[in-house]
């Protein structure tokens, strides 16, 4: 029974993850039709732009040690952030939450990301077949991957949680579960934290006018720029928004999943799965289907499960999109006619 | 005699009665004008035809045999042929292999592996689409690439396509719609042409001076249900016909 | 100048035939010019045009192509373990064996289109490789990779328990009696398919595939192929049943894979998972695009620039810079092998993505379009006043030439 | 010209001018270039002609382990400065018995050249080929992973040249998969095993449950059995062994079910990044506050590398593992080689980096002491051949199998670092004796030499 429910936790925890990077795919590709390759890649610059923050506030005034020496026989380096220096106590407070803090960078900087983007390369794609888009999407990310091992190396950066949230939280007491029911505190904020972002996204879509011409320019781009609005520019800011949602999913994940240059990569084929099982151009399918391929992956991992089918846990993704793929030609709530040629 | 007959179909969206027990009987030879307002259920009933709508009820016979559950090309393969509304053509093709491909389908039935055929080895096949071509009129372009053509070339192409397989049944969905006059004529012209082969025709169709030009017989359609049907002088007269469709539309 | 005709094609051919049985020569001077690098780029290319009679011709994105390559090369080196070390038995049995697997995911596949049908096929592709790695390891001896290994003792008591992933039998060349020294090569009639012949042996393939691509691509079948990428509506309302049409493209384009992979398993005896993976999958996809989708060229050009970054511009290290720069007074020859290192050597991805970029920005038809190009621009240059047309028609030589060609004139 | 027109003119199917065309190739393309290769046969394979001898260092330079291919690629060419009489000559002072002169090998000067490996067999096996026919190169080396190391060490037996393994752990390497043309010097997971087990004893006690997740792949299973063993002898219980897909990325939901489990130890058979992933997140679901048992909740990292480590962050302190070596080691010859090493680059060398270097010297000096490049000579040097010097205290090269004998080091993660390259501290030097185990017991057979010409 606990062990069901962690399990599920789990499941909730990696379905927000995968819903926050099939959400901001699926507005560029269920809006905008763009098979965007490098989306995986803006996932990987927002993990940097924690890392980036992270050195930024940890940048350091060096003073050379007189007496010790390295094995190599060079002095041996001091270093001590400015920010501790300068501001002490409450430095050490920045520096410890500088992942959360690194969203006031993320945010702009993937907005940049996102509209330069779009109105240097994307949109001279719109009609340019799909075999296009992918090479210079991919030949992007490429890019923009080597451009980030060239300053940051290949090795995996660890950033830690701020220490409140470093440890874990003890959800067995307040449920009446069992003592072992435990759950790291960093990954009930991420929860919390894609679950908010996506809440916000649908409120921005739903609730505004702008969310309502870009709606009804997914079903219907050509009726929309006839009737004089200016789709382009609005397609470009979902652009910069897809973006954004991207960065975030990334620089939020780095506490659990210490970033690498390739980390986009590792979800690119992951996202595109989600966002067609969601069914294109459906951001709700995208959202229901991270939750429910994040729940079976992790309940197709138990050991329960393993025994009877070996091996199930490092397939159950595909499998479960091939059936839902045979059983409902849209994906889960995809709607007719797009992407289908 | 009876070439299509249809019977009691019904078909509904959702709460929408596209269609509420219509019947309808085609004669062979016959030209027959389906005319009808907007959102009368003309395409829809069209659809039916041709395996891209199943009916909810009903039944749909083409020379006794049902139409029902049938996929789109094994409809086609009995003898049905369709120019739909916005012309259906392989854009990337050329004129030529535009109408190849309808005569290779005709020869060679749903699939053939004849991957060792040239295409332009069969001479006479391409003789019959070189043919076919001439008459639409469009011969003289048969190696353009077909996305260069106008609207209503595309569509004079589609009909070539449809012809060329000899159809005894061919559905035509505003044939002329969205063309000058004098298209418009020239099309009434060009079908007038195929009716002497003899090929039966229904046809869909806003405009009433096509209508009047070509039909035999008019059926009207009105809210998923017909509600007169006669010859086009029978229907001038109709007062119910002139009140629920000419009289609104005609200036 | 290759005009429509099949005599047209025969001298594509021709042409197409001399210049990569040349390779081992023209090729040298790029250093491009040693067997292995050679035979991929001909094991590529056969892979590449494969492909594009599927994606090419059909329109259909299959993003898990690389299953077939890596069930061809399983099948090839499970042959050269259990019966034979001569080659043609593997090939005929991995095309074989692809052609199966190819009508099982392609059955299933088809049943959806657009992109919907390339997540099918990847998700097909990655549940082989995820397998392949770890639970068919006594299929495929996982991330070790399937080997031939010497043979297991001929004298086995009836408790000798054979274990077929470190030991081989090679029943009929055992029969034939052929006596083996540590472990065998493949070989064609026992001429060693290593090194040149290996790449001969390839190379013939190559051009084969290219003929077989080249007379699908002019046939019937290949105009019923584009007409399915055209207008698919249209044909099914004209008669045809496009499901056989496009399995039958979808397993020609898998058999294409396999053979590719037996020709890997051929003249490198080792099977491994990675090439089953999306990555792998991916790539011949970029090589298709790169060269120019829907031409005949254009995949085996592709196939081979990207094949040529992997493997030679990633070689390139600041030693070979600063030789090559040694002409330039010592700070400049500084700047410039440090600029130039960041694009070879470990940047060598750098350089791919660059040339990705620019090439679709620049030439959307992918390098043969370019080709067209430079051709045009030759023509115009001599005045001719048919230049234009005659240009279009040299890249439709690749696509559908007969339609361009004479439409303008 | 006018042959290939007519067979072209005349014939009309695609048989006969596919079979002319095969004729064609087979009669003038292939025999003129055997020809040629034949006219100056050597006696070996890539037999160095000129006044260099080259070598190639085939390291991963894109991927996962691109950092860690870039310090072995570092190691190499201090090596090959070492070698040719350049720089402070590092180790070659201190390795014994040599026969080394600074003044390249065998009177040539040493040349490289380099090729990017993926850590992918297929795109490994194609450099190491591109270095064998077009660079004639008469020696591979590197390596980050087993799969690719027993991919590329069969490619140098078939062609007939030496390989000088880089880092691989995986016991098949020189066990089942071992061959007469390749060399390890690094350690493997049995020795990782048999080292922890008596240092675990005394840390953590003789009853303890253990849970294992490992990496579903070869070098995991191995790993795991290793570890199994070695535990089992010192009394621990395993409670259950799980497979990870690798590249898992996120493995909270094998963690979960460890907490449940009654275990008290958590050994992660994992590397590189699943091994940063996987230990970061165990550390985050609090494992390490954990008591089960009445005893601290322990975790386990068979394999340590210092340069993966630093991924993982603060979760590795205090955590054991085993490694080949590091660069905090006091002998003569690793305080030359860290400084040689730390002077040029401003870094100390990890542990591969450290057996790359190791493995080039062995391989000239074996060379220098057969008087040849081929294969045989080579093979003859090393085998048996002991030496000290080199990082690891007195070493033997086993004949039987070619894998290097040693002590083999047990570390720990540093609880207070002073510096960002002070993760490990040396807790035992588990004697060579205690490693050591049978040649048979691992299986496979070396096989003939390949020293024929290529």
């Amino acid at each position: 029974m606990d062990a069901i429910f962690l399990q599920f936790l789990n499941g909730l925890d990696k379905g927000g993850a995968y819903a926050l990077i099939a959400l901001g795919l699926t507005l560029a590709f269920g809006t905008l039709g763009i098979v965007n390759f490098a989306h995986g890649a803006l996932f990987m610059l927002g993990a940097f732009c924690a890392v980036a923050f992270n050195k930024l506030i940890n940048l350091d005034q060096v003073v050379l040690d007189p007496v010790l020496k390295t094995a190599w026989g060079t002095p041996i380096e001091i270093r001590t952030p400015y920010v501790e220096t300068w501001f002490g106590d409450f430095g050490a407070f920045l520096i410890n939450y500088s992942v959360p803090m690194s969203i006031l960078l993320v945010i702009p900087f993937m907005l940049l990301v996102g509209v330069v983007m779009e109105r240097g390369l994307i949109k001279h794609f719109y009609n340019r077949p799909h075999a296009d888009q992918i090479l210079v999407t991919f030949g992007l990310a490429i890019v923009l991957q080597e451009i980030v091992k060239h300053y940051f190396g290949a090795n995996p950066i660890p950033q830690p949680a701020p220490d409140i949230v470093s440890g874990s939280a003890n959800i067995g007491l307040w449920l009446g579960l069992g003592e072992n029911v435990v759950y790291p505190w960093w990954r009930l904020v991420y929860f919390g934290f894609s679950a908010f972002v996506i809440f916000s996204v649908f409120a921005f879509l739903q609730f505004t006018t702008f969310g309502m011409v870009v709606r009804a320019g997914m079903r219907d781009r050509e009726t929309v720029a006839l009737m004089g609005i200016n789709i382009e520019r609005r397609f470009t800011i979902v652009f910069g928004l897809a973006a954004v949602v991207a960065g975030l999913a990334g620089a939020m994940y780095t506490p659990i999943l210490p970033p690498d240059y390739h980390i986009g990569m590792d979800f690119l084929v992951l996202s595109f799965v989600v966002v067609v099982v969601g069914g294109m151009g459906s951001l709700g399918g995208a959202v229901a289907a991270g939750f429910l391929l994040g729940i079976l992956q992790s309940f197709a991992s138990m050991n329960e499960v393993k025994s009877l089918f070996p091996g199930i846990d490092q397939i159950i993704i595909y499998l479960v999109a091939v059936v839902i793929l045979l059983v409902r030609p849209r994906g889960l709530l995809g709607r007719k006619g797009v992407m289908e040629d | 005699m009876a070439m299509l007959e249809v019977a009691d179909v019904n078909k509904s969206f959702g709460g929408l009665h596209a269609l509420s027990a219509v019947n309808l009987t085609v004669k062979e030879g016959a030209v027959h004008a389906i005319i009808g307002p907007n959102g009368a259920g003309k395409s829809t009933l069209l659809n039916c035809f041709v395996g891209r709508l199943v009916p909810d009820s009903g039944t749909v016979m083409f020379n006794g045999t049902s139409l029902i559950g049938m996929n789109p090309y094994e409809i086609n393969q009995t003898g049905v042929a369709r120019v739909f509304q916005t012309p259906e053509i392989f854009e990337d093709l050329s004129l030529i292999d535009n109408v190849m491909i309808p005569a290779f389908a005709k020869a060679d039935g749903a699939f053939r592996l004849n991957a060792w055929r040239h295409v332009g080895s069969r001479t006479k096949i391409r003789a019959k689409a070189e043919h076919a071509l001439e008459d639409v009129g469009l011969a003289d372009q048969r190696n353009l690439v077909c996305s260069s053509l106008s609207r209503g070339d595309k569509r004079r192409l589609e009909l070539a396509m449809c012809l060329i397989q000899d159809p005894k049944l061919l559905l035509l969905d505003e044939p002329t719609a969205g063309m000058s006059r004098a298209d418009t004529n020239a099309t009434i012209d060009l079908l007038k042409k195929i009716g002497e082969r003899g090929i039966t025709k229904v046809i869909i169709e806003h405009d009433m001076h096509v209508v009047f030009s070509l039909a035999s017989t008019i059926s009207v359609l009105a809210q998923g249900t017909f509600i007169a049907e006669g010859t086009p002088e029978e229907i001038k007269g109709s007062r119910v016909v002139q009140e629920a469709y000419l009289g609104g539309e005609q200036e | 100048m290759f005009g429509n005709s099949v005599r047209g094609d025969w001298i594509l051919l021709l042409v197409f035939s001399v210049v990569v049985l040349t390779l081992p020569i023209t090729l040298a001077p790029i250093g491009a010019a040693y067997p292995d690098l050679l035979q991929k780029f001909a094991i590529f290319g056969l892979f590449a045009i494969g492909f594009n009679i599927l994606f090419g011709l059909t329109g259909y994105l299959s993003f898990g192509h690389a299953a077939f390559l890596g069930v061809g090369s399983y099948a090839s080196v499970w042959v050269f373990k259990l019966f034979t070390m001569d080659v043609l038995p593997a090939v005929m049995f991995s095309i074989l064996i692809a052609g199966i697997f190819a009508l099982v995911i392609g059955y299933v596949s088809l049943r959806r289109s657009g992109i919907y049908f390339s997540i099918l096929t990847l998700a097909f592709a990655q549940m082989s490789y995820n397998l392949a790695y770890s639970v068919l390891t006594p299929l495929t001896n996982g991330e070790t990779a399937l080997q031939i290994r010497q043979l297991a003792p001929a004298d086995r008591g009836p408790d000798y328990v054979l274990n077929l992933l470190d030991e081989d039998l090679r029943l009929v060349d055992q029969m034939f009696g052929v006596v083996e020294h540590g472990i065998p090569i493949t070989n064609l009639f026992s001429l060693k398919m290593s090194g040149y012949p290996g790449f001969y042996f390839c190379a013939v393939l190559l051009i084969i595939g290219f003929f077989i691509a080249m007379r699908i691509s002019r046939s019937n079948f290949g105009m019923m192929l584009r007409a399915i990428k055209s207008n698919q509506t249209r044909l099914n309302y004209t008669g045809i049943n496009t499901r056989p049409y496009l399995l039958a493209a979808f397993v020609i384009s898998g058999m294409y894979a396999g053979l590719a992979g037996a020709s890997m398993a051929v003249t490198d005896p080792l099977a491994g998972a990675e090439r089953m993976q999306w990555t792998a999958s991916g790539e011949v996809v970029l090589m298709t695009i790169l060269g120019g989708v829907g031409t005949l060229l254009g995949p085996v050009l592709g196939a081979a620039i990207i094949k040529y970054f992997e493997n030679i511009f990633s070689s390139i290290n600041t030693g070979i810079l600063e030789n090559l720069f040694s002409f330039l007074p010592s700070g400049l020859q500084e700047v410039f092998v440090v600029v130039v290192g960041m694009f070879v050597g470990s940047g060598w991805h750098l350089t791919l993505g660059l040339l990705f970029m620019i090439i679709v920005i620049f030439l959307p038809g992918g390098m043969m379009e370019g080709f067209a190009r430079l051709f045009g621009l030759f023509r115009r240059n001599k005045n001719d006043p048919a230049a234009p047309a005659a240009a279009s028609g040299e890249a439709a030589t690749e696509t559908s030439r007969e339609q361009k060609t004479s439409g303008e004139g | 010209m006018t042959k290939k027109t007519s067979n072209i003119a005349t014939r009309r199917t695609i048989l006969k001018a596919g079979a002319g065309l095969g004729a064609f190739a087979l009669t003038s393309g292939v025999a003129p270039l055997h020809f040629i290769r034949e006219a100056h046969a050597a006696d070996y394979c890539n037999k160095p002609t000129g006044k260099t001898v080259t070598l190639g260092f085939n390291v991963p330079q894109t991927g996962a382990y691109a950092d860690e291919g870039a310090d072995e690629l570092r190691a190499y060419k201090l090596a090959v400065k070492h070698l040719n009489g350049e720089g402070d000559g590092g180790m070659l002072s201190t390795f014994k018995p040599s026969v080394l002169k600074g003044n390249g090998v065998l009177g040539k000067k040493v040349a490289f050249v380099t090729g990017d490996t993926q850590t992918k067999s297929p795109a490994a096996r194609a450099s190491a080929k591109r270095m064998i026919e077009k660079d004639n190169a008469v020696m591979i080396t590197g390596g980050s992973s087993s799969g690719v190391a027993i991919a590329v060490q069969g490619l140098c037996q078939e062609a007939g040249v030496i390989f000088m393994a880089g880092l691989t752990h995986s016991n098949d390497t020189t066990g089942k998969d071992r061959r007469a043309n390749g060399f390890r010097h690094f350690f493997n997971t049995h020795m990782s095993g048999a080292a922890l087990g008596p240092v675990l004893e005394k840390a953590y006690g003789k009853v303890r449950n253990a849970y294992h997740l490992t990496a579903d792949y070869t070098w995991g299973w191995s790993q795991q059995k290793s570890m199994k063993e070695s535990t089992e002898a010192i009394g621990w219980k395993t409670t259950k062994t799980v497979k990870t897909p690798v590249g898992a990325g996120d493995f909270s939901q094998y963690i979960t079910p460890v907490l449940n489990s009654g275990a008290d130890v958590l050994i992660l058979n994992h590397y590189g990044k699943d091994m940063v992933n996987s230990l970061t997140q165990a550390v985050q679901f609090g494992l390490r506050d954990k008591q089960v048992n009445g005893k601290n909740f322990e975790i386990i990292v068979p394999l340590f590398s210092r340069l993966m480590a630093q991924g993982a962050g603060d979760a590795i302190k205090g955590i054991f593992g085993s490694t080949n070596w590091n660069w905090s080691l006091k002998d003569e010859g690793s305080k030359a080689f860290v400084k040689s090493f730390g002077a040029e680059y401003g870094a100390p060398p990890s542990m591969a980096a450290h057996t790359c270097y190791v493995q080039t010297l062995l391989y000239a000096n074996a060379a220098e002491m057969a008087g040849t490049f081929s294969p045989v000579g080579i093979v003859k040097s090393l085998e048996g051949f002991k030496f000290d010097g080199l990082g690891n205290g007195p070493t033997e090269y086993r004949a039987a199998d070619h894998q290097c004998f040693k002590d083999v080091l047990v570390v720990r993660g540093n609880e207070k670092p002073t510096t960002k390259f002070d993760l490990l501290e040396v807790v035992e030097v588990t004697p060579r004796s205690q490693v050591e185990y049978d040649d048979k017991m691992l299986g496979g057979s070396l096989g003939p030499v390949n020293s024929k010409p290529c």
